[in-house]
């Protein structure tokens, strides 16, 4: 139909959020909808002036991928007032708004992190394994989430122990520069076994620093990040790395479709609308996946 | 600047005032050094309530620094000052005011960009719950002002007038303090005659009422006319005090320099022949919409051509526009026949020409930089970036020129801004002499410099003009202007008025020339 | 040409030498250097290493501030030349990319210079424009994803090394003695100091300070176009959305440690890049100490604060007059 | 120049500003259907309103010739510590806005003591209080934390409506009152003149008797208290607090006092001139979200040209509005030469 969606994004502080956006214009293409995009740079008041520019345009619904996850009630009441539908894309929000939107597609990133604790749980059995850790950005709630869900993942594995962890703000040069002092601080990296980063690009940085420290990164010290960005499926084939958990950028395929049987028939969705958080290894065929992904915007 | 002193009332006029015996403000041991330089060593001063006290000395005598320690806007290292025999020591320019010591510093201390009113007013505005009364203000700003037979818009900002009346604005600011001592440091530098006669007539009504002033100048007929006792330093000590009957000019200038003066000064030298001198630079209907009215200017090598004028009547714009530091937007120019275009100070600087302007503080020092930079700086520029001046050649140049204008310190690594007022003067005109310019401009160019140096600087001048150069002098001292100049300009409301060359250029003819009516002039013209 | 580093910069040297020493106190192996693929390997090569681009940044920022400018656009230069030069590397010569890159770098400079000196904006508002506009070009170029490249040549310049030191130090090195014969060599130094310290008695004085002005900026560009092409071949990639953000705020914290200040005039290029070597010493201590990262940001607050306050001509008269008392 | 002009003059890029907003907003009105209502104007003043509030601030710590870096994070902490101090530490609002403002204040004011007491410059001492309020913001809590006290729920509902769905809200109202103090403190004020006196010049000020350690003190105390009060309002905005709220505000303020006509070297300036300027950056921001087809890196660039284009014809108006006035005193010195030939 000819429906006008407004889309709140956060911004495009990494390659995967540059992907979810190109994503949902192929998307929305496909299914014929006026798409309008508001890039907040990563600040929750732009994408709550975003909103009210939607609202007072008189949008059929509004996509929001939030920042935070408090905060959102005025402004949500505001669209609901004004009858506009909203989609949570990609995180959710306090539970206090829950009545507020139509529903959330996100995956779970505390879910996650535990995937990626669980992982290299299995890997090292019984070893004792140092781990230093990349945390993203001090405050961004998917980094405490996926540092929480790690933590769960390998509890109960006393044999597995969190030595280190640092911001590398989710950049691969800050990942890399943080990397260096951890394996100078560890030994020259020899009491290290391995990295956990919340997000590739920081592991791709970090890949670096070990390779120039002469350390073996996938062999000597294991990987595992999360996202699955093609890069890190390039350094995968290459024996550099050793897991990801992938994170969808097609949030808004299942939130287009959700609207669109909304807004015809009046079907209302599930309140949330899980992703996938698939793990994948060096066994996973790690080029192929490279060649699928790499023009997804990434 | 001073009316002839002919003029002035006798000195008997100031001791005729009472002068009562007890000292008000009494100054025992006043020492400051800066690092090892001794600005400050043990000085006394005494001064009795309802005097006129002049404090005299050199440039860089250490004039101004005693005027800040009292003050507490520098700190002193020793020294005791007594106000009615009460010790008094403020540590800071607020609180001096509060102990009844109103001041005003020799580089015009007041805010540019509030208005008139506001500062005149500052940190004492008539308020009602809070809020300022501006338009009381404003009434009380005018009233304060008419004492000074000035008569401007109090709300426009004070950077919009020239810095005459900005330091009567200041002097205003200062007497309005109701205060028990009067400082002004310089106040007359910038004023022309009738100004300062305004400024005298104040003082004198401030002094009939028992408030004590000292009061530091370089023009020695100031003193005469409205001063009771005179205090001398010389290198930062006192080097005499007296009533000014005790201290006759002869006297008080071999106090001042601890040596005789060169009687150059009052000898007027022999015009050149006008018509002979060769042409250096001829200006044809310049001028600028709103700024100066056309006008045309001949200037020859060896010759020196003089603007006066009162306050605001346009010399500075005229210097400007020939500079190109203000572009003309009529009229041509030519340079020894050929036609050129003077767009800007850079042009100006490779045609040869030099400019020293009459703000010294906002367009002519740079204060972090030094001595020795200061006066390379134009050089410099017109070498161009490439070809650097070496440190050996930098040296050289400042030691020649602080040797030949005597800078005191002269000492080249000191930072400009450290310097006194009459010391930066002479650096800014070694700036231009080591250009070796064809034609420098010169815009009051012996402003706050002692007489000493004044002597010196118009001999330079005259040095200059024999040597070939061509010289644009503004003066508000007409008594100088007369003795070097080969032809007066003089100007009135921004447009030329009137030329005088030879025999005419004498004091009462330029006097009349500033003070014809417009109607005169218009038949004139 | 003379660097007088005793007396001025013994301040900013002796709070250089405290941080590296406290470094040493909580990361015992902090000074141990060795050779790894022959190239120095050790923590106080990382501070020189890490430090390398905002010490290049700094070497623009410092003869800008010292003109009474700013230049906020720093950061969003380095994304711009670094995606231009990761963008073109793997299918041009070394020497096209690099000429492309800081050809932009002199570009943005000149955008700078000109909106400052010839239109007259205030230059924290002028360079605000490309600060925005800046990052959104270099995403434009690298369409928001992290643009990768393979070429051996670009990956010298971050991951190489001269005679065991690593390139990037090595730039920085060449670039702190390119300025100094610059500014120093010729009458550049003085010409931009007077304009500093009063523009308007410099331009009455001859000195062309619109084309200065111009050419400062354009140095800056140079230099952040430099630090941009280190930063991409850095981590082989050029990262649009995060290459040198917020850097220029370290880049005048830098300048400003070295004792500049901001209201122009005297300036030094040599103490600038010991301030950058300061505010890299201290965030590699940062690192190494272990601390939970959200207390990262109070300690920087606090080591900047002991610097500056070590610098401050208030407290050195303090001192003066209490070690007075005490004799 | 003359006097009597010059006095109006300084009212020149204050005017230059606002007429460039009005046409602005013309010209989008122009582009977008449902731009001209209402609901849009008050969406710029709800929208902006924690901006407004730094910015008047801000205003007056530039042109005192300082500037204050340490708003934005500022901002963050006191979002973090009123959810805290509501939320977990059971202080009543009220009691909350007031413990926080005390110390935003004594936070302003040690920054103000440290800029004038160790004579360092406020770039940095308040670049030091950015990192020092932000890293305290994640000491307290690194989550964001919805406040549910029943005061923010009234306060939210608490707004003037208008026609067509457009409200007046409380933060709205809190910008427009500030705004309004702010330009009475610095217009009309002995502080208001003191602040300028030591734009114009420190130096000179302290010689005319202004205790130059107090007013800038009390600047910079303003300063922190607006941006603390800036910092309740934007809790009240979104209803939480977030430890990361309010990165690079600092930015956009000084961009709005500087668009406002205000200069950055100090002593010259206008608070309703911010105001227009922060209307401007809301402006350039809605245009954006109602295009809506720009992507993250176009509205960068659209946001970069729209700036330098508001900035390019403010300059230009500027140089237009001097241009006539030195044409009216040569008409009125012709006029005079007249009279006077007569
Ligand atoms: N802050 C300072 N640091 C170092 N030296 C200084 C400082 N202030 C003044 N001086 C020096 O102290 C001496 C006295 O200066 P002062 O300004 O008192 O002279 P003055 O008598 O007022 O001269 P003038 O008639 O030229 O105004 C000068 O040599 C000057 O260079
Ligand atoms: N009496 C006055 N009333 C009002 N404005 C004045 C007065 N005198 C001067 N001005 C203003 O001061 C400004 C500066 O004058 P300026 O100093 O350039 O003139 P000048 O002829 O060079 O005088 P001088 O060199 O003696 O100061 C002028 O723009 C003029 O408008
Ligand atoms: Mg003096
Ligand atoms: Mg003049």
């Amino acid at each position: 139909g000819d429906l006008t969606i407004g889309f709140s994004q956060i911004g495009s502080e990494s390659g995967w959020r540059a992907a979810e956006t190109t994503v949902s214009k192929a998307e929305a293409k496909k299914r014929n909808i006026t798409f309008k995009i508001a890039d907040a740079q990563q600040k929750q008041e732009n994408q709550i002036k975003a909103i009210r520019s939607f609202i007072a345009q008189g949008v059929d619904a509004i996509f929001l991928a939030p920042v935070v996850a408090t905060g959102w009630d005025a402004v949500l009441k505001e669209a609901k007032e004004a009858n506009i539908p909203v989609v949570l894309l990609d995180r959710d929000i306090d539970p206090s708004g829950k009545d507020l939107y139509l529903t959330a597609v996100t995956s779970d990133s505390v879910h996650e992190g535990k995937v990626a604790g669980e992982w290299l749980a299995s890997q090292v059995g019984a070893k004792a394994c140092n781990v230093v850790e990349l945390q993203g950005t001090v405050g961004a709630s998917v980094a405490t989430n996926r540092k929480k869900g790690f933590e769960d993942g390998i509890a109960g594995h006393s044999n597995i122990k969190i030595v280190r962890s640092q911001t590398g703000d989710f950049t691969r040069a800050k990942g890399k520069e943080v990397m260096e002092s951890f394996i100078k601080a560890e030994g020259g990296g020899k009491n290290i076994c391995a990295v956990y980063a919340h997000n590739d690009d920081m592991m791709v940085g970090a890949i670096q620093a070990m390779k120039e420290a002469g350390l073996k990164p996938g062999k000597d010290i294991l990987t595992v990040s999360i996202d699955s960005v093609p890069d890190i499926f390039k350094a995968m084939a290459a024996g550099e790395a050793n897991a990801t958990v992938e994170l969808t950028p097609n949030m808004a395929g299942p939130a287009f479709d959700a609207v669109i049987a909304y807004k015809s028939k009046g079907t209302v969705p599930p309140k949330w609308i899980q992703t996938e958080s698939k793990l994948y290894t060096q066994a996973d065929d790690p080029m192929k996946i490279y060649e699928s992904k790499k023009d997804l915007g990434y | 600047m001073a009316a002839p002193h002919a003029d002035q009332p006798s000195a008997a006029a100031g001791s005729a005032r009472p002068a009562s015996g007890a000292p008000l403000l009494e100054l025992t041991g006043f020492s400051k050094s800066f690092g090892p330089f001794t600005a400050l060593d043990a000085v006394s001063l005494t001064l009795r309530a309802g005097e006129i006290h002049a404090l005299l000395g050199e440039n860089g005598a250490g004039k101004s620094t005693l005027i800040k320690t009292m003050t507490g806007v520098v700190q002193r290292d020793a020294g005791v000052m007594r106000l009615e025999g009460v010790p008094v020591m403020p540590r800071s320019a607020g609180e001096a005011t509060a102990a009844g010591l109103a001041t005003v510093y020799q580089e015009v201390n007041l805010a540019p960009n509030l208005t008139v009113a506001q500062n005149l007013f500052l940190g004492r505005q008539p308020t009602f719950l809070g809020i300022v009364r501006e338009r009381e203000m404003r009434r009380r700003a005018r009233a304060v002002l008419a004492d000074f037979d000035l008569d401007i818009d109090v709300s426009a900002p004070l950077e919009s007038y020239s810095v005459a009346i900005r330091h009567i604005v200041a002097i205003a600011r200062a007497v309005d303090q109701s205060a028990r001592v009067l400082i002004l440091d310089e106040p007359t530098a910038s004023l022309d005659a009738h100004e300062v006669e305004v400024l005298f007539a104040v003082m004198r009504k401030l002094a009939a009422r028992g408030i004590g002033i000292i009061f530091v100048t370089h023009f020695l007929d100031q003193v005469y006319a409205i001063c009771d006792r005179i205090t001398v330093l010389r290198n930062g000590r006192l080097a005499g005090t007296g009533t000014i009957a005790e201290m006759p000019r002869m006297t008080l200038v071999r106090t001042m320099l601890g040596r005789e003066l060169a009687e150059a000064t009052a000898e007027r030298h022999e015009r050149a022949d006008l018509s002979a001198a060769p042409e250096l630079v001829r200006l044809e209907g310049f001028g600028k919409a709103g700024y100066v009215a056309p006008f045309d200017l001949t200037l020859r090598r060896g010759a020196v051509v003089g603007l006066a004028g009162l306050l605001g009547s346009g010399r500075t714009e005229t210097a400007r526009l020939v500079f190109g530091a203000e572009r003309a937007d009529s009229g041509s120019a030519t340079l020894d026949g050929r036609p050129v275009a003077l767009t800007g100070p850079r042009e100006a600087l490779t045609l040869g020409f030099g400019y020293c302007p009459e703000e010294r503080k906002t367009e002519g020092i740079v204060a972090d930089l030094t001595v020795r930079e200061n006066i390379v700086l134009a050089l410099q520029a017109r070498r161009g970036v490439l070809k650097p001046l070496s440190r050996a050649e930098q040296d050289e140049i400042a030691k020649r020129f602080i040797r030949l204008l005597d800078i005191r310190p002269p000492d080249p690594e000191r930072p400009i801004g450290l310097l006194s007022g009459g010391n930066q003067q002479k650096a800014l005109l070694a700036r231009w002499l080591a250009t070796q310019p064809r034609l420098l401009i010169l815009d009051e160019p012996t402003r706050g410099i002692d007489v000493g140096a004044h002597a010196e600087i118009i001999a330079l001048i005259r040095t200059l003009c024999a040597e070939g150069m061509a010289l644009l002098v503004v003066s508000s001292e007409l008594e100088e202007i007369v003795t070097y100049a080969d032809e007066v300009i003089v100007l009135r409301d921004r447009a030329h008025v009137a030329s005088l060359t030879g025999a005419a250029i004498t004091v009462p003819a330029i006097l009349a020339a500033i003070a014809e009516d417009g109607e005169a002039t218009a038949n004139a013209a | 040409m003379t660097v007088k580093l005793p007396r001025i910069g013994t301040a900013q040297i002796l709070a250089l030498a405290a941080i590296l020493a406290i470094n040493g106190f909580v990361s015992p192996q902090f000074f141990d250097i060795r050779l790894q693929d022959g190239r120095l390997f050790g923590s106080l090569i990382d501070v020189l290493n890490r430090g390398a681009p905002v010490a290049i940044l700094s070497l623009g920022m410092v003869l800008v501030i010292a003109m009474r400018g700013i230049d906020l656009s720093v950061g969003a230069v380095m994304a711009i030349c670094g995606a231009i030069a990761a963008s073109l590397a793997d299918d041009h010569s070394l020497v096209v990319t690099l000429a492309a890159a800081l050809g932009a770098g002199l570009a943005c400079g000149l955008w700078n210079g000109f909106l400052v000196a010839v239109l007259g904006i205030q230059p924290i508002v002028a360079t605000l424009i490309l600060m925005v506009a800046g990052r959104g070009i270099a995403q434009l170029i690298t369409e928001g994803r992290i643009v990768t490249f393979t070429d051996p040549g670009l990956a010298f310049l971050g991951g190489g090394s001269v005679l065991g030191v690593p390139t990037p130090v090595v730039i920085a090195l060449a670039m702190l003695a390119l300025t100094l014969i610059v500014v120093r060599g010729t009458a550049l130094g003085l010409m931009i100091e007077a304009t500093g310290g009063n523009p308007r008695a410099s331009a009455l004085a001859g000195i062309g300070t619109r084309l200065i002005t111009l050419a400062v900026y354009m140095w800056s560009g140079l230099c952040a176009a430099i630090a941009g092409v280190v930063a991409a071949a850095d981590i082989l990639g050029a990262d649009a959305n995060n290459a040198g953000l917020w850097l220029e705020l370290d880049a005048i914290l830098a300048v400003v440690i070295g004792g500049t200040s901001l209201f122009g005039g005297r300036f030094s290029v040599v103490l600038a890049v010991v301030g950058a070597l300061i505010i890299q010493a201290m965030n590699t201590g940062i690192l190494l100490s272990g601390f939970p990262p959200e207390m990262n940001l109070v300690v920087k607050a606090v080591v900047v604060l002991v610097v500056l306050l070590a610098q401050s001509p208030r407290l050195a008269s303090l001192g003066l007059i209490f070690s007075r008392r005490r004799s | 120049m003359t006097p009597a002009s010059s006095s109006v003059s300084r009212l020149v890029p204050v005017a230059a500003t606002t007429v460039v907003f009005l046409l602005g907003f013309l010209i989008c009105a122009l582009t977008f259907p449902n731009f001209a209502s209402l609901r849009v104007v008050m969406n710029l003043l709800t929208d902006n309103a924690f901006l407004g509030i730094v910015a008047v601030g801000m205003t007056f710590v530039i042109i005192s010739g300082g500037i204050d870096l340490s708003v934005g994070s500022v901002i963050g902490f006191s979002t973090i510590f009123l959810a805290l101090a509501i939320e977990r530490w059971g202080i009543p609002p009220f009691a909350a806005f007031a413990l926080l403002l005390v110390i935003c204040a004594l936070f302003g004011a040690a920054m103000g003591a440290a800029i004038e007491f160790f004579a360092l410059p406020p770039f940095i001492v308040t670049l030091a209080g950015m990192f020092l309020a932000r890293g305290t913001a994640f000491l307290l809590s690194t989550d964001s934390i919805p406040i549910t006290a029943d005061l923010y729920g009234h306060l939210s509902d608490h707004a003037i409506r208008l026609s067509g769905g457009a409200r007046l809200t409380v933060p709205a109202m809190a910008m427009l009152a500030v705004v309004a103090a702010g330009m009475v403190l610095l217009h009309l004020t002995r502080f208001g003149a003191n602040v300028y006196a030591l734009g114009g010049s420190r130096q000179s000020a302290g010689l005319m008797g202004i205790s130059v350690g107090r007013t800038t003190v009390l600047i910079y105390t303003l300063s922190s208290v607006l941006a603390g009060l800036s910092g309740i309002v934007f809790s009240l905005y979104t209803s939480s607090g977030y430890s990361l709220s309010g990165v690079g505000v600092e930015l956009d303020a000084i961009a709005a006092v500087v668009i406002g006509g205000t200069l950055l070297s100090g002593g010259y300036g206008f608070v309703f001139g911010t105001f227009v300027g922060v209307l401007i950056q809301g402006l350039i921001q809605t245009y954006i979200n109602f295009d809506g087809t720009l992507s993250s890196w176009w509205a960068k660039i659209a946001t970069g040209l729209l700036l330098f284009g508001f900035i390019g014809f403010q300059q230009f108006t500027l140089h237009m509005a001097r241009r006539p006035r030195r044409r009216a005193t040569t008409g009125s010195a012709a006029a005079n030469a007249a009279g006077a030939a007569s």
